[in-house]
């Protein structure tokens, strides 16, 4: 059951993600994907790979994209 | 001559628009050599397809030639659609992704 | 198969899906690169995936298991073992790309695909 | 002397990592990077064939079915990894020698890319392992991408930034297809997937094993900047500095074969393989040398023409005969010191005038005599004149050709060779021979004494292979029968 939740928040926050006017939140939920799909790894028995993924996808990648928007412009258009 | 002046004007209009110069003997022979050679290589390997089935062979290279022939000048069209901006790339690339993946899927064993 | 393995190979294919379409329709260049990243983590799910196991245990060996037992009920871990350089390298790529952007968005000012990255003659006359 | 395997890879990392540490050091850093340059193909040609296992594991026989298997990566050493880590390293070296007497102040960043990509097509070559190959396939990507953005070219940015995104969908659906090989083979050691594939145990007629051929062709495609990408290839060498650019152009062509004979030795009993890469290569040579045609500036012809020239290599692996990949084979180590002696030759010229445009040169010849002749021979043995060493390679293919029961695929192959020429011979006219326009400033007379040097040494290379091809092709046909 729970892979199904997580995969509802997987896809549903990546579309959004890629809907947003806003860039700031959509890399908040480009976060989001990078943590369900964290999760993801642990129900697939590879918590290894989900302590990075949590480091990587949920953390460092957003803040990269947050540090892009900031030096760039924050709003699409 | 009437395909030389034909190319010749090409060339002109397609400097105008995309690289401002002037337009010289090279371009022009350059442009019909490109012209030639297109033609020729595309109709060369068409008949290729014989090893496949030759009636299918000799009906795609006359398609193919009239289509072609009739088309002249085929090198500017060709050399727009050929540019490099990021959109044009990527849509080549997943066009052709989507057609090796549907093809192999689904045709992989027919060859 | 079982139900989770069909579950995450779903989630997987709609990301590459969702990435592949961002990557030719999406114009917006910080929208865009968000969007090719979801490949790269489609095809991570899809390869851990792989290794998963129904009803298996995490592939430690831990003291006091049977080594036989463990053998039949872990899951495999070479794909894991793949999984985690191809995120690090994922991110890297990502990182490279952001800071491009940021170069180029000086030089521009706008985050249009169409403007940033067109032809580049194209280019040369939205320069003069 | 197997240590100096892993040595061939570790070397010029180290090295590279080193020299960006302590860039700040200029001279002794030129001068280590000097005696690394030295050292890489003299490493190759000191080792001894054999097999590395990283870590020691070595292969466990199944007593059941007999079957060899591979815990550790492995690293295969044999005649053809010799010839061509000798050449990039070679080519690396020119390239390393321009880069230090061109620039006062060296940037060590800079060399630490040269370096890294030249680590990562050596460690491709070698690899026996297909996600090992993955890896350094990604790290080679951003060394690529870091040579193009670091020179001062117009927009370079640009460029690379289209070459990363464009790298990331090719890259991580190449990984898919890895997956889906890992998933019906359990295993990524490339000898053991082909013996599973060949001993039938995974079902070749498969949607899956096909799917998987497919995900991984795509990669190549990328890799190999056959069409779609011959835009992008072409572009990026035309946007980094003409030494970068002559080895941007080997990276291509290593990674391009090392990928392509992995694939070979897995799938080459499909025969929709085949076709795919007849179908790709004879596309990449009509529409690189048809665009090559029509471009005036010359970096982005040598680009298109390189791209063309791809197509011969993957139309000798295609037809997939011992003769035809011999001569593939041959035609990829030609085709690395053509180009890049071409590249380098041009770069003296940019380097002398600062212009790019072919209608706004002209009458070089009189100020560069030495230049424009060894361009001329470089443009002859590119074109496959007698006795260069393009001739035997391309003479080699439409042999194959026409044993293979293909006689258009000779006659198409012989009129590229000619369009080729053509493309060739314009520039050439327009550069050199053509009266010089009077707008035109001549700014440096002296080309470096580093590019004369370099060209004067893939120019001897050339003619050696060119009159001696048997040094090369009897070794070669030697390993394409062992993984045929």
């Amino acid at each position: 059951m729970l892979e199904f939740v997580l995969m509802i928040i997987i896809v549903v926050s990546a579309i959004l993600a890629l809907i947003q006017k806003d860039l700031l939140k959509a890399a908040i939920l480009t976060g989001f994907t990078g943590a369900a799909v964290a999760v993801l790894f642990q129900v697939l028995l590879a918590p290894d790979v989900a302590l990075t993924q949590a480091i990587v996808g949920a953390a460092i990648v957003p803040v990269f994209i947050a540090l892009a928007v900031k030096k760039t412009q924050r709003s699409d258009g | 001559m009437k395909l030389y002046d034909q190319i010749f004007n090409v060339v002109k209009q397609f400097r105008k628009l995309f690289s401002p110069g002037p337009v010289t003997n090279a371009d022009v022979s350059g442009s019909i050599t490109a012209e030639i050679f297109l033609i020729v290589s595309l109709i060369l390997s068409a008949i290729l397809l014989r090893h496949v089935n030759v009636l299918l062979a000799g009906l795609v290279t006359l398609i193919l030639a009239i289509v072609l022939i009739s088309n002249i000048p085929l090198i500017p069209k060709f050399k727009i659609e050929q540019e490099d901006s990021l959109e044009k790339m990527i849509f080549y690339a997943v066009v052709t992704l989507s057609i090796i993946v549907v093809f192999l899927y689904w045709g992989g064993n027919l060859v | 198969m079982a139900q989770t393995q069909l579950v995450i190979l779903f989630t997987s294919a709609a990301l590459i899906i969702i990435g592949l379409y961002s990557a030719i329709f999406i114009d917006n260049i910080i929208k865009k690169i968000i969007g090719i990243s979801f490949i790269e983590e489609g095809a991570n799910l899809f390869i851990v995936a792989i290794g998963y196991k129904p009803g298996g245990v995490v592939p430690i060996l831990m003291p006091g298991m049977d080594t036989s037992w463990f053998a039949a009920n872990a899951a495999y871990p070479l794909p894991f073992g793949l999984v985690l350089t191809s995120i690090v390298i994922g991110a890297s790529t990502l990182a490279v790309m952001l800071a491009l952007v940021m170069v180029l968005y000086r030089r521009y000012g706008t985050l249009s695909t169409k403007v940033m990255l067109a032809d580049t003659s194209k280019q040369e006359e939205y320069n003069e | 002397m197997n240590e100096l395997i892993p040595l061939m890879v570790i070397v010029p990392l180290m090295a590279g990592l080193l020299i960006s540490a302590f860039s700040k050091f200029n001279k002794a850093t030129k001068i280590f990077a000097f005696v690394v340059a030295i050292c890489l193909p003299i490493i190759p040609l000191a080792s001894n064939y054999g097999l590395h296992f990283f870590g020691g594991y070595e292969p466990i026989v199944d007593n059941v079915t007999s079957v060899m298997f591979h815990p550790a990566i492995t690293y295969s050493f044999t005649f053809l990894q010799q010839i061509f880590i000798a050449m990039i390293g070679i080519l690396t070296f020119l390239v390393v020698f321009i880069y230090l007497t061109k620039y006062k102040e060296i940037s060590g960043p800079y060399l630490f890319l040269l370096f890294l990509g030249t680590a990562a097509v050596t460690a491709m070559l070698l690899t026996d392992d297909i996600f090992h190959m993955f890896v350094f396939f990604e790290i080679l990507a951003l060394a690529q991408v870091g040579i193009v953005a670091a020179s001062s070219i117009d927009y370079s940015y640009e460029m690379a930034l289209k070459y990363m995104i464009l790298g990331s969908i090719g890259s991580p659906i190449m990984l898919l297809g890895i997956g889906f090989l890992l998933a019906m083979t359990g295993s990524v050691n490339v000898t053991d997937i082909a013996v599973a594939v060949h001993n039938g145990l995974v079902d070749i007629t498969s949607p899956v094993f096909l799917l998987s051929l497919g995900l991984i062709f795509f990669g190549w495609l990328y890799a190999s900047g056959l069409p779609p990408f011959h835009t992008i290839k072409s572009g990026i060498y035309s946007k980094a500095e003409p030494h970068g650019a002559a080895l941007l152009q080997s990276f291509t062509v290593i990674s391009m074969i090392s990928i392509v004979l992995i694939m070979f030795r897995i799938y080459s009993t499909l025969p929709i393989f085949e076709v795919l890469i007849v179908f790709f290569s004879i596309l990449a040579m009509i529409l690189g040398v048809s665009l090559a045609l029509t471009q005036t500036d010359f970096r982005r012809m040598i680009g298109f023409l390189a791209v063309g020239e791809l197509g011969f290599i993957g139309l000798g692996i295609g037809l997939g005969t011992q003769y035809a990949i011999t001569a593939g084979l041959f035609q990829a180590l030609n085709e690395i010191i053509i180009t890049a002696l071409l590249f380098i030759g041009f770069g003296a010229i940019v380097n002398a005038t600062n212009e790019v445009d072919t209608r706004k040169l002209g009458g070089l010849l009189a100020y560069h005599p030495k230049v424009s002749i060894m361009l001329l021979i470089g443009g002859l043995a590119m074109a496959g004149v007698p006795p260069l060493s393009g001739f035997q390679s391309k003479l080699m293919l439409v042999q194959a050709s026409l044993s293979c029961g293909y006689p258009e695929i000779s006659i198409l192959a012989i009129m590229v060779s000619i369009a080729t020429f053509v493309v060739f011979v314009k520039t050439y006219y327009s550069m050199f021979l053509k009266p010089k326009p009077t707008e035109l400033k001549v700014e440096n007379m002296e080309v470096p004494r580093a590019m004369i040097f370099a060209m004067g040494v893939l120019l001897i290379i050339i003619v050696v292979l060119g009159i001696f091809p048997d040094v090369v092709t009897a070794g070669i046909s030697n390993f394409v029968g062992g993984i045929l």
